[in-house]
């Protein structure tokens, strides 16, 4: 047990993996000598050499191309996206290509790959070093979608998500990767895909949300059961696709009003479906508007992030125009 | 650079150094061919008759995909071909049912009817990767395969094939530029037929050929002419040995003509002139083997007629047994989307079988597919 | 008046805004000589010029990318993507650029251009000739997503995006570009973005598609008010993205009732935003689940893609359900 | 090809045929360079004291866009630049303040403080495109901007700019193959630094030099010292004259160092040998020009301490005046989606305002930037 920052803990879950299995390898801009601009790749190149831990090409397109052959071909490629929003040059080998193969093939051809990319606000980082791009891929069938909020589940999600036979997006909420320490364990562990966790217990409102807005989250909860006495079941939902719609639908039942919660923009946002999913099973137990805090229907701004970005305090509000409904 | 490696002439008499091939390598290539054009007429029969959506003829190029499939080692060589290329499954084995298999998207179908015709997917007898729609995405691809070869030390290589059209994709700027820098054996084939659809080459990019194009990734560019077997034969056989000795990668180019339509649904008489067709027909590819073969005393007329006649028996069985088996059971809409089925798309399939097991109407029409 | 089929308005539509304005130009794969695939742009080259009307190199990438700097530059361009399927190469033209010049900028540079492409299932087209990626484009803030269900429309529409200052992605439903016709006026008119049509009214059950759904949900209405006497609205969005809300609020809260329609996944598919809007806005008129009938979360198959779209006999049961809830 | 243009040698004595330039011209390269340098110690000075978050260095580079810059004409021309090219700003007499009301992101920032530091915006005095962040997307979109110009028979041409890991990315490949093919009237401009943040040419292509790359898409590729303002000038003019005339388009190379980080977050100390840096530091761009222009009698050492102290004051009143505006208003999260506020975001920027006024929890914190 150590305690590592969530980005420590992506480093650390890379290094384990990376010495129990020969076949993964971790490739992308400046993740070499450098160990990446966030630092997540530290120290891989000097332990496992450069053909292991490589610098590429500026060129997503050639990223995850490159990295979906060599998973086709025996490797377990972990391909980092600096930025997510420079994800989509990459786009065409992500969801028509890593997403579609296993299934245009039969199983013949299948694509053990995991691409890493840090995501979401509060870095000042603009237009284009801000957003959260989650939608885009929870929409494409082949791809799962995986976003840790604690350091402890990043490194056990990353592994999981090494050792998962298909394509995995991981999103790393770059707002938390120095926002806090935890004890992580050593060596390799795994937290289960496709589950949440509740961040808190209790019945009165459901709050879901992942990565970033969880402790935003929790903070609000924390405040309505000091100011209310309300009791919010925080859940996080850790894996975006395949989805735990069981453990939502269940949180749903048993509080009877939700808020959903997310950086990126409402319109066809990821919360969308969250809302949809519950109006069309579980709507005989709700009891007030499903209400979205999310990002607004506008470009990620820069001097004004901090205004853009749902905080403790538009959740609260949600909170309590539901519980007040 | 716009030097053109040559082996056999139109009339196919040697006017380059040949390759030393044993005459059953030099007769499956020959094969290969002809049941390349059995293939072709008998999907154009099927496709007249509306038993299948759609074909891409190969008419005029199968030298490039049958000299090419000569050069490489499937015991330890990987395939990533594009979907013009079908001499080359043929020079390899693959089984013709199992191609029309996909044609008809049946039950028998590797890629399960999920994919359009000419989208074939095998891993026996040899790696041929599954061919996909968007253009140029197998290039990088298949430089990962190559880099996953190297990784582990092997001595395999990858022949990757594209048209010229592809040329101007992202795929092939970043398949080339990877492949450039981290020295991966593969071997780049651009099959030149001088048309991307109905737009002509001159429209696809200024550059003074396709082979040039190596220059910008620091690897070799060679430009052969693509209706001369032999002639592809060397290039990709040097090109792999480059590859396997860790040289690094080539681009070849292959210089030839499309002799049909795009596709079975396409009608070149709008944009093809018609003296260019002619002017392209003197250079038949199978008659520049067959005659130099003969010459050669490596065949007969006769035998070459026989080889014909058993390719189009070859084809036409394989159609009808193909043709015969049912299509995909309704549960494989969601297998395959990832390893294990999970629970919403467990729900989906339930409901979607239920749905039509209670009332079938859903009802299977014929594709009539534009392009 | 003429009677046109959906593709020949298109062309239509193209030929007498071209006349009209020199700065509208079209550009695509194949769109000069051959006139398409789908010979949307017949004859347009012959008649307007090679300037005016030209092939381009295969790179989706650089259609897009290109158009856009016309579009910043005084030129109107309307470019075709082949099939939707592959407008992935442009991703990143589309989502970060065409649609964020405007906002980057403060409004110094702008990008009036429309992205025509034929999109959805209906010819055997398999994974890749056969995708509905609205949901992609839908959630990107600053493009504009319409998409015509009768060539009355797609003339009119097309005008008026044509007009538009802003980029808009213009899907044609390719199974109805030759399903039927209608009587399209000559010349130039438009029909208003942002304005949903009622195909049927009705006040029983408020059914939402769009596109090739249109007709496949008026047959399931007629079949309904046949069986069971019911009056379903069946309304047709026609603008996606920015959506005229307050009409589909209006219907359904008329209703009580609603199922949403589309061929594209039902996973974070467009629907899942429809749901969420009255789910966040009107929740307390809704009198049963809303239900989505939508594509599978698969990627799109060919032998058996009559059993994976949508078809009355789905939208019927679906209508069902919410009437006897 | 590997070639390299250069007039000034490294001591600024003139070894090739000097473009006819007029003194004016010539001191204001030389002073925009100077510019650059104040206005880079004033950013780094600002980001120190956390008040900016982020600026990207030009030491080194700068004689690459001061020379480019002189070679066109505002009037007619437009750019297309990338972010390490201030230069070209000042040469162009884009107002300092107007480029630190970016760098604050205030409320009279040209992009509304909605972009990062260094992503500037303007159309007067001269059209410097919006610069974006994802790499190589202006390069097609320049050639877009050409082909408006071309097909309305104006004689402008674009100038375009990107760095050497930028030719990796799709922009790069589609823009030079679209420009070949439609002759385009347009210069691209790699500033080869050798550097993509931290990622050596060697890990970025195999080709020779990024100036041949320009055989692909059949155009002249042209390399020039890029610490040589003259050379640099005098290769986008001759380009920027073909593309006038209707020849169509160039591709120059200008071969220079990033004598410091890639940007005030960066420690190139990590990655960069030494002993390059110090070999660079005798090439600098700066003290070559002024020791020819000096030797030309159109500068003495005086003047040029002038020159530099005028700058290292309009940067600091520049920046002064910058940092005193307030930030943007609130309700500009909100415009500019669309020419129209949608009903949608009217609602958005409503509840926005009124969430805000009633209780302002929202802080601005310090951006730390991470590279
Ligand atoms: C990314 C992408 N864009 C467009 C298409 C549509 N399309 C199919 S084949 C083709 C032409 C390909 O030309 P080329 O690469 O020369 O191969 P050829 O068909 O001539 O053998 C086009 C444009 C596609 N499949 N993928
Ligand atoms: C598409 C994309 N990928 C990655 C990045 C992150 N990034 C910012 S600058 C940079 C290096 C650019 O190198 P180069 O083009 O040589 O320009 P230089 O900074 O050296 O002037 C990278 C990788 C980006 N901005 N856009
Ligand atoms: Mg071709
Ligand atoms: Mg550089």
């Amino acid at each position: 047990m150590t305690e590592l920052t969530l980005v420590q803990a992506v480093n650390d879950g890379l290094r384990s993996i990376m010495k129990e299995d020969d076949s993964v390898l971790v490739m992308g801009e400046d993740v070499g000598p450098k160990g990446g601009v966030f630092l997540a790749t530290e120290k891989l190149t000097d332990e496992f050499g450069e053909e292991r831990c490589f610098d590429t090409p500026l060129s997503e397109d050639g990223i995850i191309g490159v990295g979906v052959g060599m998973a086709m071909n025996g490797m377990k490629p972990v391909c980092e996206i600096q930025f997510q929003d420079f994800i989509f040059p990459a786009f065409d080998q992500i969801v028509s290509e890593a997403a579609k193969i296993r299934y245009r093939s039969g199983g013949q051809y299948t694509v053990p790959m995991v691409i890493r990319t840090p995501y979401g606000g509060g870095i000042k980082g603009g237009l284009y070093h801000s957003q959260s791009g989650e939608a885009y891929f929870a929409h494409t069938p082949g791809l799962k979608v995986v976003i840790p909020s604690t350091p402890y589940d990043a490194k056990g999600l990353l592994i999981a998500s090494i050792n998962d036979p298909d394509p995995v997006l991981f999103m790393e909420p770059k707002a938390l990767y120095r926002a806090f320490r935890e004890d992580v364990p050593s060596g390799i562990y795994e937290v289960e895909l496709s589950k949440t966790r509740n961040v808190t217990e209790g019945g009165d409102v459901a709050v879901f949300c992942y990565g970033a807005m969880v402790p935003v989250c929790t903070d609000a909860a924390k405040r309505i059961k000091d100011s209310r006495n309300k009791d919010v079941r925080v859940v996080d939902l850790r894996t975006l696709m395949p989805l735990d719609e069981e453990s939502v639908l269940q949180a749903a039942r048993d509080c009877g009003r939700v808020v959903i919660v997310h950086e990126a923009p409402r319109f066809c946002g990821y919360g969308a479906e969250l809302s949809a999913l519950i109006a069309e099973r579980a709507i005989e137990s709700i009891e007030a508007p499903i209400k979205r805090v999310a990002g607004f229907d506008t470009p990620f701004p820069n001097t004004l992030e901090n205004y853009y970005m749902p905080d403790a305090r538009r959740v609260l509000d949600a909170i309590e125009e539901v519980l007040d409904f | 650079m716009s030097e053109l490696l040559q082996i056999l002439d139109e009339t196919g008499k040697k006017v380059g150094k040949a390759p030393r091939l044993k005459r059953d390598v030099l007769l499956q290539m020959y094969r290969s061919i002809v049941q390349t054009r059995a293939f072709d007429d008998r999907c154009m029969k099927l496709q007249r008759t509306g038993r299948i959506g759609f074909s891409v003829p190969n008419l005029g190029i199968e030298a490039v995909s049958a000299g090419a499939a000569a050069a490489m080692d499937p015991s330890r060589d990987w395939f990533a071909p594009y979907y013009r290329d079908f001499a080359m499954l043929f020079y390899h084995n693959i089984s013709p049912e199992k191609m029309f298999d996909n044609m008809f998207g049946n039950c028998e179908d590797n890629a399960v009817g999920r994919q359009m015709p000419v989208h074939f997917t095998f891993t026996e007898p040899a790696k041929f990767f599954s061919i996909s729609s968007p253009l140029g995405t197998q290039i990088p691809q298949a430089v990962g395969m190559a880099m996953a070869m190297k990784n582990r030390g092997e001595d395999g290589a990858v022949l990757t094939t594209f048209g010229d059209g592809t040329t101007s994709s992202s795929g092939f700027h970043s398949g080339l530029n990877f492949a450039g820098v981290y020295k991966a054996p593969i071997v780049f084939l651009c099959q030149n037929n001088q048309f991307a659809i109905s737009c002509h080459s001159d429209k696809q990019t200024a550059s003074e050929s396709y082979a040039i194009k190596a220059k910008a990734y620091g690897m070799p560019g060679v430009r052969v002419d693509g209706n001369d077997a032999l002639a592809v034969y060397k290039a990709v056989s040097d090109a792999a040995k480059r590859a396997r000795e860790g040289k690094g990668p080539t681009l070849i180019e292959a210089y030839t003509f499309r002799m049909g339509g795009h596709s079975t649904s396409d009608d070149p008489s709008r944009y093809v002139d018609a003296d260019l067709i002619k002017k392209w027909q003197k250079r038949d590819p199978l008659m520049r083997l067959r005659n130099w073969l003969i010459s050669e005393g490596h065949l007969t007329d006769e035998r070459a007629e026989e080889i014909a006649e058993e390719a189009a028996d070859e084809m036409k069985n394989a159609a009808d047994a193909a043709h015969a088996k049912s299509r995909p059971v309704l549960g494989t809409i969601f297998t395959d989307v990832f390893e294990k089925v999970p629970p919403h798309l467990e729900a989906q399939m339930e409901s979607c079988i239920k749905h039509h097991a209670e009332r079938d109407e859903a009802v299977d029409e014929k594709g009539e597919f534009p392009l």
